[in-house]
């Protein structure tokens, strides 16, 4: 089919992508394919990123803090408002999951790209979402629906420890603890709250039987009002870090085609139930043969890319297709195999501490089954503000270890220097033999992985190209020497460490 | 020179002994590498250390050496620069904000002690809770932070001084 | 099937790649992926080029002139013995389609990546070729196997002008001439031959009729040691000026489905009856229900990205896989459409000429279904000594009509400065009525786009950047200005042009 | 200031009014246009001119500007620069070399009367042939290479005076 805005029951012409970085931008693309206008919303700190750039018009709707720009539903339907957009589309994270956003942009008469208010509402809420899925015949973990401290111990001693503390309005692991003992069950009660009511003004929390070592699966789903719904496949996403994933790939290794279809079944009748509409994912987590309902994302995934390589599809086409009233596309036929790795401004080696900077060489793979897809640029700046996702690296492959193997090399052709960032950890686990060998679970991190410190080699050549630097064979940088323009004159340290005279082909 | 890097105990000790056309000999402590450097177009270039390749670039800042070797990426600080804060037996008797954020709890308040491991100033960045603890005992000399402030990488949070019979080291350790 | 040079029956290990630019870098992408160490060999002004850098170890094989360094078979044997390589891919261009060139591979016991030297040699003259094509019963141009003067006019009266006079040795439309009226015959016959001699060492020519609009298009084939033959598809390439393609895609649209069938049964059997192995692309002209062989291209095409994308494959893996003893993939079902442009180093307002330079700022498209194989990047010469090819911008949709708003969009966020190029061009190609409606013939450009200047709201545009730039909004060339390193201070005429203070802002 | 480019016979007035924040305000040619300007992290920005936006990137060089316009890239000169070989009634009493490349055939000799359109030279550049013709009538004055040769961008190859009884413009001219 072919995409566009034509001959839809409902014809967008604008669009505001209520987000920021890749996705922002990855949004706008598909959005000008689809023949949307499209309008960007950007806070004080992002004036010059990417996103704002690429969209047709651009609206500042305040300072950094989120909670004042990109957080703030008022601000972000008065841009609509302004720009005239007749829908929104809230990437992920920020306001996607809040059915109250939705509720205003329908009460603003734009219409939103992703599943109807009341649905959100009750997906978004675990609890109720823990019941709409066993009500739907879907297997969930044991667990109670209540953070009360006596019912939560009750449930801990009948189930035995470890358990999970989970905030109801929780997501990217936030206000969730593990409790293995019962002397921590009441610090990480309230600590879980605590959390849960800062970061989403919600502190209810319940609580789960912790799995011990789980794989983390989840099915891809598009749904249409006239209750049309198809599932794109799974997506593997066990290889995660504080709970954030970090490498995700599809198909899933291993997985049996008996088992494949009983959770794609099970994500078919769960959408089914709750009557879902546009992009969505139900997430799983898979022990032996058994699988359990985790949660529904009722919006588009970071990790989306790798279904779209194996599909063939573009998934922000299909969510606006299916806002102007369209339908979901027949199921399609995958192929081949992808990974995706999420390059993350942050430490390995201290806990992924998150770091800030700015971008001062970067080098991006490319060629054939590469894909990448992010905002960032030389010049580009990596504030503490937001999220630390700065490029999503996609590769394909005819089979798995095709798709793994393109996957190391095309980390290493890449090269980011001015912010901290985790490409050369991730080049270690994907070139690893427990990821050839798919050794997953949720726990592949801590169990091969901790304590990662880049190899003696590279460290190695990475003091000769100090000592080179110290030289002076590749030049200041010249913002942070403090000229901001061409032209001027450094006084530099290093200076003093020269030894011998420049030399020729030194740029 | 003698470089450090953040979290690395080690001191490295490199030398940039000669370079005669692509030939780059330069001393690693001890050892002697001799490497081969072809610049590249786009002003970094790739580094031969027997046999194995690196695409490298570097750039000078006042105070640190950022390189690139391939997909890793390093921060070097002269170790003299990393040892200003050398100061009546502490290694660092400064807590120090490892980036950039928001303070969210401040735990300890000017005199008290604290132990080794005790939480003492909660930050939030990019959306992640970092607590930041003392690594052995000492006394909180001066809290120069509260709660809400937005501080800047390398922002001295907390003063230290040494505990009673005590000059163990003290510095920013993250706890989860 | 993974790729992989494991279990082959002859198990290569070091790869050189007789090439530069965009397709070097490509071909030892996909040889690294395959498990091989690669071997790039350079010219001196290549020195700093992308392709040195990716491979595992780079020789210099000589000056700038293609004659003794690329072109020069026995330094290039040289290489590879001195490395140690056990195979050799030719690329595209240069050697790779030189019979003497395999041969002396295989005389030094080196694996060539291609056809058998005595098929490339058959099938390299182009007079041989036709016959090889007629006697498998492919319908081939009428025409005539000899330049001879009496000859050619005989058959000029007989067929009737126009006639095409070409190289028997011919590639990349040079040794052509277009023949009008007889008046022009002798000098064309000369000139053609000339050109032939000067380009191939090679003078002789044949002569065809001259179709009058018809479309190019061509069908990649693989070929095995074991006779397994299969055809990957078709690509139409009627886009082209001085006679090289300048826009292919797949599939060619409005191609009927018996047409196609017809084709790709043709050059199987042109596969077959010539012993083809490794990649190879035959050539048909086709003109309403008829389509006539023109030639075989034995070696990866320039344009081989647009099959990848549709079908889901590595042709360079293929071809590596075939190259150790592999067979052929079992056909396979292509999938959506895909169109490729080629960036060239040159400008359109000006018959195409050729541009040189260094590129001071580049802007690349990526995202979801878009590649860019190319080997620029900030800092990267131009030299007037090789092809002007710089870059392959490829865009994949689910039809043909997704893929070409994509491309429009991709070449919209293309941006190149310091070296004069036709990308600007190509977006007008590609946004036009006549491309959407796929009005094709081999004068697409000729009738539509002859003349072509850029619009006057870029250059109004272009206008107030420059009135900016002069202003210093965006700083000088430092290299143009003669300060090789940072820190230099410059001199410029425009200083006297500002009239008003810095502004923060700018950088 | 006025601009030219090549192969355009048109010249450009260009000034830049004013720039007030985002907007700037810019004369071109009669016209007075307000245009706004967003700077973006790379270091060139986004235009927009009456709804219309144009990724944009400048860069000066000594004597000319060179700009992109989203895939449109332009060089310009100043005018009066490309006006400095302005002699005796020709606008370009030269042959310049339009890029570089080696000389293949030299087709006239001095003191050669030759005509409109008459092929004077054949350069040779990525694997292309490209003959420079007389625009109009003319007397080669000198021919300053000879086949085989290498020759840069903007070498003049060959000088022309004007033709006896006539004062017609004279310049590279390509015809294939």
């Amino acid at each position: 089919m072919v995409v566009s805005s034509q001959s839809m029951k409902r014809q967008l012409k604008k669009l505001l992508v209520a987000n920021r970085g890749e996705i922002a931008l990855r949004i706008i693309r598909s959005a000008r394919l689809f023949g949307l206008r499209t309008v960007a919303v950007f806070s004080e700190v992002d004036a010059m990123s990417a996103h704002v750039a690429a969209a047709d018009e651009a609206i500042l709707i305040g300072p950094a803090e989120p909670a004042n720009s990109y957080l703030d539903i008022s601000k972000i339907i008065a841009a609509a408002r302004q720009s005239g957009a007749d829908a929104i589309h809230p990437g992920y994270g920020f306001l996607s999951e809040r059915a109250e956003f939705a509720r205003a942009a329908a009460e603003a008469g734009i219409v939103f790209v992703g599943p109807r208010p009341e649905v959100m509402a009750a997906l978004g809420d675990k609890v109720a979402a823990r019941r709409i899925a066993a009500e739907a015949g879907v297997p969930v973990v044991p667990g109670i629906e209540t953070g009360e401290v006596s019912a939560a111990r009750e449930f801990a001693e009948r189930a035995d420890y470890p358990i999970l503390v989970k905030a109801a309005a929780g997501g990217g692991g936030r206000g969730m603890r593990v409790v293995g003992e019962s002397a921590q069950l009441e610090s990480a009660l309230e600590a879980a709250s605590h959390e849960a009511a800062a970061a989403f003004g919600d502190g209810r929390i319940f609580i789960e039987k912790y799995l011990a070592r789980p794989r983390h699966i989840e099915v891809q789903i598009l749904g249409d009002e006239d209750g049309g719904v198809v599932a794109l496949g799974e997506r593997e996403c066990s290889i995660q870090r504080r709970h954030q994933k970090i490498v995700e790939e599809s198909p899933a290794p291993g997985l049996s085609a008996s088992m494949r279809t009983k959770m794609i079944d099970a994500a078919l009748s769960l959408a089914r139930a709750a009557n879902y509409t546009n992009a969505g994912t139900v997430e799983f987590l898979v022990e032996g043969d058994n699988f359990y309902f985790l949660e529904v994302n009722a919006r588009l995934q970071v990790e989306h890319p790798v279904t779209e390589m194996r599909f063939g599809i573009d998934l922000v086409c299909e969510q606006l297709r299916i806002a102007s009233g369209g339908h979901v596309p027949k199921s399609l036929a995958p192929r081949g195999a992808s990974i995706e790795c999420r390059i993350n401004a942050e430490d390995p080696e201290h806990d992924f501490r998150p770091a800030t900077g700015s971008v001062l060489h970067l080098s991006v793979p490319s060629g054939p089954c590469v894909r990448f897809d992010s905002h960032l640029a030389v010049g580009a700046e990596v504030t503490p503000w937001y999220d630390g996702l700065i490029g999503k690296l996609i590769c394909f492959g005819a089979d798995r270890e095709e798709a793994r193997r393109r996957m190391v090399n095309a980390l290493d052709e890449f090269a980011l220097l001015g912010v901290t960032n985790n490409a050369a950890y991730l080049r270690d686990v994907v070139a690893s033999e427990q990821f050839r060998d798919a050794k997953l679970s949720t726990h592949f991190v801590e169990e091969f992985f901790a304590g990662w410190h880049p190899a003696d080699a590279d460290i190695t050549a990475a003091l000769i190209a100090a000592a080179m630097t110290a030289d002076g064979a590749f030049g200041e940088d010249r913002q942070a020497a403090g000229a901001p323009r061409p032209g001027a004159v450094n006084r530099s340290p290093w200076e003093s460490l020269k030894n011998f005279e420049l030399w020729g082909s030194r740029r | 020179m003698k470089l450090k890097r953040a979290g690395d105990p080690r001191e490295f000790d490199v030398e940039l002994i000669s370079r005669d056309g692509a030939v780059v000999r330069v001393r690693v402590g001890r050892e002697e590498i001799a490497a081969e450097f072809a610049p590249s177009a786009t002003g970094g270039g790739t580094l031969t250390i027997n046999g194995r390749r690196y695409p490298i670039f570097g750039v000078r800042r006042k105070d640190s050496i950022l390189v690139a070797a391939g997909p890793a990426s390093f921060e070097f600080k002269l170790a003299e620069t990393s040892l200003r804060r050398r100061a009546r037996g502490l290694v660092a008797p400064e807590i120090i904000a490892p980036m950039p954020g928001k303070v969210l709890r401040v735990l300890v308040k000017d005199g008290d002690l604290v132990e080794s491991g005790q939480p003492l100033v909660v930050i939030e960045a990019m959306k992640m809770e970092t607590t930041l603890a003392a690594e052995s005992a000492a006394v909180v000399k001066r809290v120069r932070v509260e709660a809400g402030q937005m501080v800047d990488h390398g922002a001295v949070l907390i003063e230290l001084s040494p505990a009673p019979a005590s000059s163990a080291a003290v510095s920013a350790l993250r706890v989860s």
